[in-house]
């Protein structure tokens, strides 16, 4: 807020306008203005159906897309819902954040918000292992091939190296750390 | 001594009580059989009897009333249709039928069509007609009763209208038999041509027509009175539907002919000519031409074997009246020539559906697949039956199209030529949907213990598939008894070739010229390295693995770009209104039962002598 | 018998040859208009070779044999009914509605192989290809009737004669009007843009082709071949007066020269459907339903009832 | 039947002159195909022509990297072509994953799931280079050279086992049937 008053010398009133709109109705959620155009929100994972509905009905209509993030020191995943208001010309970036381990890593699905969403919580599932629950077609093969099934391979403590040897059965093409290796 | 006319017509009948009576398994097939053949043979000795005379008579008095019956040129040609298809299905149904009624019923109607080929005079004419209707009537009620609602009121819509137009010829000409009545509606034409007030009135001659019109276009099916046919050729015994379709129908067709015998000279004179064809010929010949584009189109659209067939029966009998039509002798025998070879084609192609129907217990597109190797025998006759009707040389199909074409050109009618290139083209499609969603592609796993086709049904298959070959490869066999209609050369040539002095077929010729070709690229084709058989799995499909539990033959919608095409037509429909007539005409019915139809016997006595007083003034 | 079978021979062998050199001449025009150099012209010879000489075949089925066989020997028997010059053997029983089915027809036996293969693809593409016959029969129909009405006689031969007394068809104008509808027609059956549709080359990857290879598609190369040959000579043929030299004093000359005419048009016949072709993209199967029921078939029948009047 | 070892030679000539390629473009290669077949290198000159049917087709270019995916499909294609067929690899990527060499999802060796003939070494060859490949795959199938089908042939185990260590037992069967489940209720979760 205060920044945005700085640099953008009032250029952010709309945006401010929306952002204390919507916290007024959702007291449970924090938010500031980025810059022109850009807003975000943070929000606790068991409000988030509420929120984006809400956010819905604000005139936030286009779904972009759901952006995981791997935390592995502080045990968490974040996701990061992408919305554009068609509307307003804004484009809102929701944070939750999720615990990592794969048991607990588990979120209502939104797809009866913003059916694009199906899409995305399929990938999201794919290579992050998060589970979203009532999204039927979680358990419907996606991207990755069957051999990567449940490796999720962009999480952070995925070791690719040893993945692709085991794989490929190439254990003596580049030595272990790095710097040099053999094509 | 009892005449032979009078075995042809009632041996069926006769053999088919029997059968019914008896109801043993085995004897009643065997008496049926043997009903059918009787009359078969008969026609086939009065062959050498009509060569010498010119025909043979019989004649009853019942009562008053003078039956008579006459088997010349035309008659025993129908006849003959009539022999040899309903042999066929009958053969068909021995292994179809499921009890006795079927049989009593399927013989009574082919005594019906017998006596209707046979009848000189117009009241055995329409009582033939009534027991044929009433046959295939009972034939399809046993299978599905909204069907043969349909049928039943269609006909008897036809028959009142044939009724009508009997009881005013009876009130002017005061006689009922054939040949009475041609001659005096032909000096009737003589007369108006001299000037003096004719007999009948323009328009009561015009009534008469649309009236027998009517009447026999229900029969055959005609645009716009064809609803009934899908529905009543599916709904029953298919090896039944193989005379319905091939028989009956012709019943209709024998029917045109004959107001063209009777009424020909007057409505010639009444309504003059349009270039050489005759003005009322016109329409019957339009009438065919929109039947062939209707039912070809409808027919690509069916989900559903039985349908896709009754509507390509539609659209054949639109050749045949296009040539009846046309009204030239060339194009009449070109339409008795297209109504053999549909009879024959057809025959094939329905009892082909019977046996399909009962390997497999299906009939829709959906559920079929993959059947070419399970059953190779109907295969090759469905082969046959479908290069025949698609009118691929050397075929009998192709023959009587290729008259066709060349009779309605040659009389300068450039529109019904497009109509009638059209249907070829139509032929050609819906052919090719039934050939890939029964016969070719993957087969769905239920399927995987079917059975090839019967001994009876593969006999009655080669029989006509036979006949199929034989007439299109030596055409003057038919040509020389069509000849004889009208006792001179129109179509000239010898018994391989049809010559028309501007055109000529020649169908040995075509058979050894595709034999060689065929010899050359097989020769190309052997000297190339061995095939190796791959399972129907074994395809591109983008480099995806495929498994025969998901099946990727296309068989439902499969012609979705021209439903699309044609979307905006396909909105009309005469089979809703009628429904909605049909209605109408209840809730009418409802209002005047409590007044009129009060269910007093002496009051229907009234109306009818009413009914009949009204005509005989109307006579006078 | 010897002298028929040694023409039947000299006419298969002519019209393969130069059923190849025009498959070579469609490729060179159309990779000159792209402004590339293209193939030599015998190219579709050394691909036949080649797809002849493969070392292994698949087949899935006797119909997908027969149908290839059968295709090949309807096209032969088509071309021995059309007049060649003066050398052709069945040309008394040439008659207008029999080569036009028997054009046709080896179409089906394609469909029948393709469709035997069970390759989703090869159904889609059969049905498009059905689609475009049921398209193109209604104009190709009334080209016919207009040429019957206007010469009186549906042979192809009497028609040929009658133009070397009273010059070409297309210089009256029903006959015009149904020349132009034909040659509309004939894109389709050459099988080119924008009525490729049946065999429409990543989309469906060439539809009942797909399932081809080795010595099948080989002989559907030699098939197109002469279906190329014999299409584009009957055009020549019934509306651009055919050739009948008798100016020379020996027959040899007389036939080379017809021959050599002959060649002329048809060349001519096949630059026109290149041209075409080159400059246009591919319509959808409804499109072109839609654009030949409406003006081909308008002028066509124009023209069928200008002949017939 | 007739002893064909005689036009061997011409059969040789037609096989070098009239390479059809099968149009599976699978990497970034795909992209250097359009000015290979357009006015600037014209690839017709030499009667190479695309084609998309696998049947009729003898030259299967492999163009930039493979994923285990691709690789199922670009094996199915393979066998699909009839005798005598070529392969032709554009790249690192298939020779040795190229840039992707420690990703967990690209082929490393291409050359051990299917034979190639030649590799173009680039990333990503210029059409020059390409051109120079095919100049060099004709030359190998004029002398005899370029016999990977046959190699494919006599060493089916060892592919069929390298390709089985990749994919798991009877991956074709799984492949095929990997989606049926959800095609047939697909109805299920759209209430």
């Amino acid at each position: 807020m205060a920044d945005g008053e700085k640099e953008g010398g009032g250029m952010t009133m709309k945006e401010q306008a929306i952002v204390d709109r919507i916290l007024k109705k959702a007291p449970y959620a924090e938010g500031n203005v980025r810059r022109e155009r850009r807003i975000e929100f943070k929000v606790p994972m068991e409000r988030i159906r509420d929120f984006l509905t809400l956010l819905k009905e604000n005139g936030f209509e286009l779904m972009l897309q759901i952006t995981p993030v791997d935390w592995p020191k502080d045990e968490e995943i974040e996701l990061i819902y992408q919305i554009w208001s068609i509307t307003h010309g804004v484009h809102t970036m929701v944070r939750t954040r999720i615990p990592r381990d794969l048991e607990k890593a588990k979120i209502p699905t939104i797809k009866d918000i913003y059916p694009a969403a199906e899409t995305y919580e399929r990938d999201a599932h794919d290579f992050f292992g998060i589970y979203f629950e009532g999204n039927w077609k979680m358990e419907m093969p996606w991207i990755l091939d069957d051999t990567e099934q449940d490796v999720y391979p962009l999480r952070k403590d995925f070791d690719m190296l040893q993945y692709v040897k085991k794989k490929y059965k190439i254990l003596d093409r580049f030595d272990e750390n790095k710097d040099n290796y053999v094509i | 001594m009892i005449n032979e006319l009078m075995i042809i017509i009632f041996t069926p009948l006769i053999a088919g009580v029997i059968a019914w009576l008896l109801d043993i398994k085995g004897l009643r097939e065997g008496i049926s059989v043997i009903g059918a053949a009787i009359p078969l043979a008969y026609l086939i000795q009065a062959y050498h009897t009509l060569a010498s005379q010119s025909s043979i008579q019989y004649s009853v008095v019942i009562s008053g009333f003078k039956f008579e019956f006459l088997l010349y040129q035309i008659s025993w040609i129908f006849a003959m249709i009539a022999g040899v298809v309903g042999f066929a299905a009958i053969l068909g149904m021995v292994s179809t039928a499921k009890d006795s009624y079927e049989w009593l019923f399927a013989l009574m109607s082919l005594t019906g069509v017998y006596g209707v080929f046979l009848a000189d005079d117009l009241v055995s004419f329409f009582i033939f007609w009534e027991i044929m209707t009433f046959a295939s009537f009972m034939m399809v009620l046993k299978y599905n009763k909204k069907a043969s609602l349909k049928y039943f009121l269609l006909s008897v819509a036809g028959a009142y209208s044939m009724l009508l137009a009997i009881g005013m010829l009876y009130a002017k000409v005061g006689a009922l038999d054939f040949t009475t009545i041609q001659q005096v509606l032909y000096q009737d034409a003589m007369r108006g041509v001299l000037g003096t007030n004719t007999l009948f009135s323009r328009n009561e001659i015009l009534l008469i027509f649309g009236l027998f019109l009517v009447a026999f276009g229900v029969k055959a099916g005609t645009f716009p009175l064809h609803v009934w046919a899908p529905d009543a050729y599916s709904e029953t015994n298919q090896s039944y539907t193989a005379m319905f379709s091939g028989v009956l129908s012709k019943a209709g067709v024998y029917g045109m002919l004959v107001i063209y015998i009777l009424l020909g000279t007057r409505l010639v004179y009444q309504f003059g000519r349009i270039g050489a064809a005759p003005k009322f010929g016109y329409v019957i010949a339009f009438l065919g031409g929109i039947t062939i584009i209707v039912g070809g189109l409808l027919a690509a659209l069916q989900e559903d074997i039985r349908k896709l067939f009754a509507y390509s029966s539609i659209s054949q009998i639109g050749y045949i009246l296009v040539g009846i039509g046309v009204g030239s002798a060339l194009s009449i025998e070109a339409a008795i020539y297209h109504a053999i070879s549909h009879a024959l084609f057809k025959g094939l192609f329905f009892l082909i559906v019977a046996t399909i129907v009962l390997r497999t217990g299906k009939t829709e597109f959906k559920d079929m697949g993959g059947l070419a190797e399970k059953m190779p025998i109907t295969f090759a006759m469905a082969f046959v039956a479908i290069l025949s009707l698609a009118g691929i040389p050397p075929l009998v199909g192709f023959a009587s199209k290729w008259l066709i074409f060349e009779a309605v050109i040659h009389e300068n009618m450039p529109i019904l030529g497009g109509m009638i290139f059209f249907g070829s083209a139509i032929g050609f499609v819906y052919l090719i949907r039934f050939t890939y969603a029964v016969w070719f592609g993957q087969r769905p796993t239920e399927l995987d213990d079917t059975k090839d086709a019967p001994v009876p049904l593969a006999i009655a298959m080669g029989i006509l598939a036979l006949l199929n070959v034989v007439f299109g490869i030596a055409p003057g066999l038919v040509a020389g008894e069509l000849n004889k209609i009208f006792g001179k050369e129109i179509i000239q040539g010898t018994i391989w070739e049809l010559n028309l002095g501007f055109g000529r077929y020649n169908g040995l010729f075509i058979t050894v010229w595709l034999v060689i070709g065929i010899v050359i690229a097989g020769i190309i084709y052997f000297l190339g390295a061995k095939v190796r058989r791959v399972p129907v799995t074994d395809t591109y499909q983008a480099g995806n693995p495929v498994t025969m539990e998901y099946n990727l033959t296309i068989r439902r919608n499969y012609f979705l770009p021209l439903k699309e095409t044609l979307a905006f037509w396909l909105r009309i429909s005469f089979d809703r209104l009628y429904q909605d007539i049909g209605k109408w005409v209840e809730d009418l019915a409802e209002t005047l039962r409590h007044y009129i139809y009060n269910g007093n016997v002496q009051a229907y006595a009234w109306y009818l002598a009413i009914i009949l007083i009204i005509l005989a003034l109307w006579g006078v | 018998m010897i002298e028929i079978a040694l023409k039947a021979v000299l006419i298969l062998l002519y019209a393969t040859f130069v059923g190849f050199m025009f498959m070579g001449i469609i490729r060179i025009v159309t990779a000159r208009i792209h402004r590339r150099v293209g193939p030599p012209i015998y190219q579709p010879i050394l691909d036949t070779i080649k797809l002849l000489s493969k070392k292994s075949n698949i087949t899935h089925g006797l119909i997908y044999d027969f149908g290839i066989i059968y295709a090949l020997g309807a096209t032969i028997l088509a071309l021995m009914f059309i007049p060649l010059g003066s050398i052709s053997i069945l040309r008394a029983y040439g008659d207008l509605i029999l080569i036009t089915f028997l054009l046709e027809i080896p179409m089906l036996g394609i469909m029948f192989a393709a469709m035997s293969s069970g390759n989703p693809w090869a159904g889609l593409g059969s049905q498009r290809a059905l689609l475009t016959l049921l398209a193109i029969q209604v104009p190709l129909g009334f080209a016919i009737v207009a040429l019957a009405e206007f010469y009186g006689t549906f042979s192809t031969y009497q028609i040929v004669m009658a133009q070397q007394t009273a010059g070409w068809s297309i210089t009256y104008l029903p006959l015009l009007l149904a020349a132009v509808a034909y040659d509309l027609v004939l894109q389709a059956m050459f099988g080119k843009e924008p009525f490729d549709i049946m065999i429409a080359p990543g989309e469906i990857s060439l539809g009942p082709m797909v399932e081809f290879g080795g010595k099948h598609m080989g002989i559907l190369q030699i098939q197109h071949a002469i279906a190329l040959f014999a299409e584009t000579l009957f055009f020549s043929n019934i509306f651009l007066g055919g050739a009948v030299v008798t100016a020379f004093a020996s027959p040899i000359l007389n036939t080379l020269a017809s021959l050599g005419i002959l060649l002329i048009k048809q060349i001519a016949v096949l630059l026109i459907a290149i041209f075409i072709g080159a400059i246009f993209p591919r319509f959808t199967i409804d499109q072109a339903a839609r654009f030949y029921w409406k003006w081909p078939t308008i002028i066509a029948a124009t023209g069928a009832i200008l002949a017939a009047l | 039947m007739v002893d064909w070892r005689l036009f061997e030679p011409l059969f040789e000539f037609a096989r070098k002159r009239s390479l059809w390629i099968v149009s599976f473009c699978t990497g970034c290669g795909g992209i250097e195909m359009p000015p290979l077949m357009t006015s600037r290198y014209d690839l017709e000159r030499f009667g190479m022509m695309p084609n998309p049917a696998p049947r009729m087709a003898d030259l299967f270019l492999i163009t930039g990297y493979v994923t285990p995916k691709t690789l199922k499909r670009i094996i199915i294609t393979y066998e699909l072509q009839p005798d005598p067929k070529y392969v032709m690899a554009h790249g690192s990527c298939p020779l040795n994953g190229g840039v992707y060499w420690d990703a967990y999802n690209a082929i490393k060796h291409i050359d051990k799931y299917i034979p190639v003939d030649v590799i173009i070494a680039g990333c990503m060859p210029r059409p020059e280079a390409v051109m120079d490949g095919i100049n060099k795959i004709m030359e190998m199938i004029e002398n005899g050279t370029a016999d990977s089908w046959k190699r494919y042939k006599e060493n089916y185990e060892w592919y069929k086992k390298n390709q089985d260590e990749l994919f798991g037992e009877g991956w074709r069967e799984r492949e095929a049937r990997r989606w049926i489940p959800w095609l047939m209720e697909r109805k299920k979760g759209e209430e």
